[in-house]
């Protein structure tokens, strides 16, 4: 039966990841020799490392070993396509993809069907044909940061988007979030919507420019977190830290440390680590034969100076389960 | 035989990771490296063909987004297969026509016209597109490009064809010669009577045609067309004639020696993947193993 | 004592070619020598050894008896060494003064290049020869003719011990050789070993004592010029006796092209001129008359701003060379290496260039048809060494000549359009080139010579055209040909008053602002 | 006057924006202005020397990205500023020793080899750092690069006296003089006597300095040093290159033409920065832009 087109921000069949073991028992007991394999973006952001870092502390934690490598560079297409090939060709039992576009990595998904190996598609870009998505949901992150708009600055005012790179779909979806969400009342106006390409210093050298020519600005959102630190730097020359606020998005430890400084004003975190174990969970149980929903949804949660501690560390994931369970 | 240098090159690759790799002879490896080498192979010969006249096109990747988002969407909506290629064809065409008329008459730099026409192409095709992919081709469309004969993938057949074109075009026919001509010396050329303009024209064009048939190869395997397809292919196409032996002060470079710079460049990277080299490391050997390419090709192949 | 200057077994290999074999030969202090010999006879490949641009592969070079090293360009100037290249070696985008002291600025302090010093300097050593090159001007800017005499200035900078001049005139008038010639002999007075490379016997004859010929790599021999004839130096060069032809006329009455008040936006004013079927016409004038400019019209390569072409009574306009080319018009340029040849591709496919179609009737070129006409003309312009396959670029200027002559013939152009057809070329290729241009007018072909050399042009002319300042100053028959009757036309009474016999002086430093 | 025409782009450029975006011709913007240029000029000068000597750099990114996070790193580990920042420099240097060897030395293609140490450099700076930014620059450390002086930003100033030095060296050393001879007509060069080999590998390790130098400025700036900055600056140095002026094929070059360029390129920027257009109409604009610069400096130069 064809699947519909995923969207993973909206499909029906979904499970929020706190109750996987509410709702599928214990960890299963898995073939012998079962080898995972996973793919994803690129290594040069530490949302990636991360979640990698996830992959690898699940996998100890039921004794299986994880291949996992990245493209060389974000956007490299085709290089993550035979990356993910070499690795339906080793023969690994299940597959971990977080593709670069929405389709780069379509023949995989062939291939592994030929090969009976189950696909995983874990966050960001989402192949329409996924049968797995585990991750969390694009357009929330920019929804939370406008909410805390709306909470902390009744009065409303100005504020800027700093987007990733033009067409891609994670900086698409939050761009969207956040505007959609913020201009709804009304009070808020978004003054600017412009590049950072996920670089620190286009970011910079934006953000010098808007504040220029509204010094009037009360906050920024910016599409990933070495964006916005690049942004409170240029709030900071400028002189305006006390004015304007500034959020990332995904929760990198230099934007925790940040954060603690006083300096960023607080980020959408969506727990790479977490995300990581719960993604290699979910891949091994689909190899021990259990039925999962199409969407395994994980956790994220806006981070400032207040809750920082608790989101870090080893209480994290108590803190998140916590969280979920109120949101039930 | 001047394309033995690079031959060596890649005899030397595929030893070393033979030795590391188990069942990296495995037949189905290496047509895995092929079918992977295909695209990039088949930018590489337009390259080649454009490097040879003297220029340069920085402009194939977002050339090949343009032509695939435009025959994608006509796809989509039902339009015949035929005549949605031919539309993406023609983008292709177009593209290289305004780079070879901006190139061959009105006289500017080919690398700075096609940087320009880099960013212009690709914003194109994202507005055309809002930045969203085109989803849900058709599976009669997609098994064009995405079958088999002989054993061995359409996509590395329909390259290989194309290769023969360009080796004859470039050996057996009067634009091959201007072609030489024109980057050798343009001002001879032009007093013995080469049609300078056209020949350049040509060039970029047949360079847009490609980046365009390679857009429908990639198409027709993933599935979609996105508007940030072909992200920096200019780079491994032009490293791919390099190390073939073209020279980008224009006159010099081999059909051959470009297949074989792409598949070089396809075998580094699959054998890299099947070590399970970490990327930055990968990436490290994708430096080295460039340098060392063209050392192997200097060293065999003598001063100039 | 020994000589100033003394090759001791030099040999040379490229790949596939002995360029040199043995050659030994020496050249005393004040002593002018001449060194002769056919294209690719390794003239200029002795020469470039001497000043350290090639290592020789057995041999070695002496200077006042002891062996030097001459690794590099560099080594040879320290050695007392400096050359006149035939091609000539120069920086466009640089001023004229900056290209004679590349690679050995004057500088204040070390640091800064002391430019005012260095144009100073270069002005004086042009004076001897041509004072009107303004040394601040950027050298692109200048004709061939100055170039060449930057070239030889750089080359008087130095207080070298020994010059080593390649084909120094091969663009320069008689009247800039005669200055040419005192430099020299100044140079001779103060104990410098001059070697001397020319094609134009004559002027070996005039400026030198001794000579060697060389033919094939290998010496034939030195001889003492007054001793011996112009014939049968001649016949040690090409290593058999040439008859001295006489001027053959073919000319029909049939007009084959008519030009009437060309123009060009620069330098070329209302040319009219016809030329008739089997006819030679000679274009004679002054370096800068605008004789190159015409040609260039006529090739389709520039573009007329007025004027009409008529070819067998239809009229043509050209966008380009390509339809001067279909018209049956071919240009064998003045710059070989700028604008003759492709430098990496073969002799078979610079031959082809202009007659690609003939080759490939259906779109796919015919190789064997190709080899047999490549055979064939090449045989006919006695390519050497023959061989087809090689790259052009490592022939001798006057076999990639020929070359580019059999360009024209395998693409059986009737007009064909001769700028300085035999700069830079030897007697033997020359006699060839001449019997060539005859033979083609006797098939009824028309041709068009431009010549800086009147012996040529009044050997070859069925009729002459005398060209002054960018337009026709007077024609002449044979019946009235002679070099004064030419000068007389072509250069401008006020000059002829005051001895100034330069073209360009308009130029000169005090029109400068 | 061979700048007046990329001036004339310029300053179309500049009323253009001034016409459209109230407040673009406040001091304070045209300091945002020349300040946000000051990065890509730095090392567009560095570009221009190498393009002039007939070559390419494309590594000065990663040079740049190297060079920044092991200043920052030792910065961090509490070695004294100067140290740091010359230890910064050195590896700029060494960066471009290698690139001009390999070029001069060994005869490699410019391009490729500066395609292969792209790579390189840039995964030595991720293993380096693993891939993690360097955080936490001392406060003293970034006001050097930080202050301002006579109301203008100190980088700018560091700039424009680069700038100033590589004009003098241009128009007024014998190494300038060297340069234009070895882009010009490298074989007329080597007789002459020029020393080839020294003069290309000057040209690079020049180019490696600034891009070291452009990294200091930048990390002062953000207070952070990370492996992946740079990332294509190459295209932005040597657009401005051209725009300013030189040829690819090596020869020509102007210093002045080269600022201008930069100007242009940062103006552009701002500008649109500052009317909020969207990113892909953006990403059109810099293309088109890019275009509409050359063929401004076609027009008002004239042919060749
Ligand atoms: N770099 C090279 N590689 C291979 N062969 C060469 C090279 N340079 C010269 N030759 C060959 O060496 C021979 C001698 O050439 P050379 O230029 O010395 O002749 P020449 O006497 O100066 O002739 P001309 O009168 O035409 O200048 C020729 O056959 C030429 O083709
Ligand atoms: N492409 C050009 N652009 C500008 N000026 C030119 C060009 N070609 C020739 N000239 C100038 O036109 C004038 C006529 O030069 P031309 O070469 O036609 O003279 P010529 O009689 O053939 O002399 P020569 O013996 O130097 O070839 C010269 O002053 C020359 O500098
Ligand atoms: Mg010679
Ligand atoms: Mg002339």
């Amino acid at each position: 039966a064809d699947l519909a087109p995923l969207n993973s921000d909206t499909e029906k069949d979904r499970i929020d990841w706190s109750q996987l073991e509410a709702k599928f028992g214990a960890f299963p007991k898995l073939p012998d020799g079962t080898k995972a394999g996973a793919v994803s973006k690129t290594l040069t952001n530490e949302y990636w490392r991360s979640l990698g870092e996830g992959y690898k502390v699940f996998g100890d934690r039921v004794g299986v070993p994880v291949v996992y490598q990245a493209a060389q560079s974000e956007g490299d297409q085709l290089g993550q396509l035979t990356i993910a090939e070499g690795l339906v060709t080793q023969g690994y039992n299940v597959l971990l993809v977080s593709p670069q576009t929405d389709s780069n990595l379509q023949p995989i998904m062939e291939q592994a069907k030929a090969a009976n190996v189950p696909v995983v598609n874990v966050n960001d870009a989402v192949i329409p044909q996924a049968e797995h998505y585990v991750g969390n949901v694009q357009r929330d992150n920019g929804v939370r940061v406008a909410k805390w708009f709306i909470k902390n600055r009744p009065n409303g005012g100005k504020v800027a988007i700093v987007e990733g790179q033009a067409g891609v779909y994670a900086s698409v979806q939050r761009t969207d979030g956040f505007k959609t969400t913020i201009t709804e009342g009304g009070k808020f106006e978004v003054v600017a919507s412009v590049p950072g390409n996920w670089d620190r210093q286009t970011s910079y050298d934006a953000a010098t420019n808007i504040l220029q020519q509204h010094p009037d600005l009360i906050g920024f959102y910016a599409n990933n977190d070495g964006m916005a630190l690049g942004i409170v730097e240029a709030v900071k020359a400028a002189g305006l830290q006390d004015k304007v606020a500034v959020f990332g998005t995904d929760g990198i430890s230099d934007a925790y440390a940040s954060i603690r400084a006083g300096e960023l004003t607080g980020t959408v975190d969506s727990f790479p680590v977490l995300t990581g174990e719960v993604a290699l969970e979910t891949a091994l149980r689909l190899v021990a034969g259990q039925k999962l929903p199409r969407v395994v949804a994980t956790p994220q949660a806006l981070i400032t100076k207040d809750n920082a501690d608790r989101y870090s560390g080893p209480d994290a994931r108590k803190a998140l389960l916590e969280d979920a369970a109120v949101g039930q | 035989m001047r394309d033995a240098g690079t031959l060596i090159g890649l005899i030397v690759i595929l030893a070393v990771f033979g030795a590391l790799v188990p069942g990296f002879f495995a037949e189905r490896n290496l047509i895995n490296i092929l079918q992977q080498s295909s695209i990039n192979a088949c930018l590489a010969l337009g390259m080649t063909l454009v490097i040879i006249s003297g220029g340069i096109d920085l402009s194939v990747g977002p050339t090949a987004a343009l032509s695939a988002v435009i025959s994608a969407s006509m796809l989509v909506a039902g339009v015949a297969f035929p005549l949605a290629i031919a539309a993406g064809f023609a983008i292709g065409l177009a593209c290289g026509l305004l780079n070879g008329v901006l190139v061959a008459h009105v006289g500017l730099q080919p690398f700075i016209v096609t940087l320009g026409t880099l960013s212009t192409y690709r914003a194109l095709a994202l507005i055309y597109t809002g930045g969203n992919p085109v989803l849900g081709l058709p599976a009669g469309f997609r098994a064009i490009f995405n079958g088999s004969l002989f054993g061995l993938p359409l996509a590395v057949i329909i390259v290989a064809v194309v290769a023969l074109i360009a080796w004859i075009i470039l050996k057996k026919t009067p634009f091959g010669e201007y072609l030489l001509a024109v980057g050798g010396n343009e001002e001879a050329a032009y007093i013995a009577g080469v049609p300078i303009a056209r020949t350049k024209i040509a060039a970029y064009m047949i360079s847009g045609l490609l980046a365009a048939l390679a857009a429908q190869i990639l198409i027709g395997r993933l599935g979609a067309a996105e508007p940030i397809l072909g992200n920096l292919w200019e780079l491994d196409a032009i490293a791919a004639a390099a190390i073939g032996g073209a020279s980008l002060m224009g006159g010099k470079g081999s059909v051959v020696g470009t297949i074989l710079g792409a598949v070089i460049l396809g075998t580094m990277r699959n054998g890299l993947t099947l070590m399970n080299v970490q990327s930055f490391y990968q990436l490290l050997a994708t430096g080295l193993i460039i340098l060392a390419a063209m050392l192997i090709d200097r060293v065999t192949r003598g001063r100039g | 004592m020994s000589p100033r200057l003394q090759f001791a077994g030099i040999s040379k290999l490229f790949p596939a070619v002995r360029a040199l074999d043995d050659v030994s030969f020496s050249v005393g202090a004040g002593e002018i020598h001449g060194l002769l010999g056919e294209n690719g006879a390794g003239k200029s490949t002795l020469l470039r050894i001497l000043s350290g641009v090639y290592r020789p592969t057995a041999g070695s070079v002496l200077i006042d008896g002891q062996p030097v090293t001459l690794n590099n360009p560099v080594a040879a100037r320290a050695a007392g060494v400096a050359m006149i290249h035939q091609e000539l070696q120069q920086v466009p985008r640089l001023s004229v003064a900056q290209n004679m002291f590349l690679g050995h600025p004057l500088t204040r302090g070390g640091i800064f290049v002391a430019r005012s010093e260095q144009e100073r300097r270069a002005a004086a050593a042009l004076a001897a020869i041509d004072p009107s090159i303004d040394p601040a001007a950027p050298l692109g800017s200048l004709k061939v003719a100055q170039r060449q005499i930057v070239e030889i200035a750089r080359a008087l900078l130095d207080r070298a011990r020994i010059v080593a001049m390649d084909e120094p005139t091969s663009s320069l008038t008689p009247s800039e050789f005669e200055r040419l010639a005192k430099v020299i002999a100044g140079l001779a007075r103060e104990g410098v070993a001059v070697v001397y490379v020319s094609h134009k016997l004559d002027e070996v004859f005039g400026i030198c004592k001794r000579a060697t010929i060389m033919r094939d790599g290998a010496v034939v021999g030195s001889v003492d010029l007054a001793q011996v004839s112009e014939k049968s130096v001649v016949a040690m060069m090409v290593g058999r006796e040439l008859a001295q032809e006489q001027h053959r006329a073919h000319a029909t009455g049939v007009v084959r092209l008519s030009v009437r008040g060309l123009a060009s936006a620069t330098k070329v004013h209302d040319v009219s001129l016809n030329l008739n079927r089997g006819e030679v016409l000679g274009i004679a004038g002054l370096v800068g008359s605008g004789r190159t400019e015409l040609l260039r019209l006529l090739a389709g390569a520039d573009r007329a701003s007025s004027g009409t072409i008529e070819i067998d009574g239809k009229a043509v306009r050209f966008s380009g060379p390509r339809d001067a080319i279909a018209a049956g018009i071919g240009l064998v340029p003045e710059e070989r290496k700028r604008e003759g040849i492709v430098p990496l591709r073969s002799i078979t496919s610079n031959m082809a260039l202009a007659s690609m179609g003939v080759f490939a009737p259906r779109g796919v070129i015919d190789h064997r048809r190709l080899k047999r006409v490549a055979a064939e003309k090449m045989k006919r312009v006695n390519l050497r060494p023959f061989l087809l396959d090689r790259p052009i670029r490592l022939f001798s200027g006057g076999n990639q000549q020929k070359a580019i002559i059999g360009r024209w013939l395998a693409a059986g152009t009737r007009i064909l359009l001769f700028d300085e057809p035999t700069r830079g070329i030897d007697v033997g290729a020359k006699a060839e080139i001449y019997r060539l241009i005859e033979e083609l007018a006797a098939e009824g072909h028309s041709v068009v010579v431009v010549s800086s050399e009147l012996p040529e042009v009044i050997r070859l002319a069925d009729r002459v055209l005398v060209m002054r300042d960018g337009t026709v100053a007077a024609e002449l028959d044979r019946a009235s040909l002679s070099e004064q009757a030419i000068a007389a036309h072509a250069i401008p009474q006020t000059k002829m008053q005051n001895g100034q016999v330069h073209a360009g002086s308009s130029a000169g430093p005090q029109a400068r602002q």
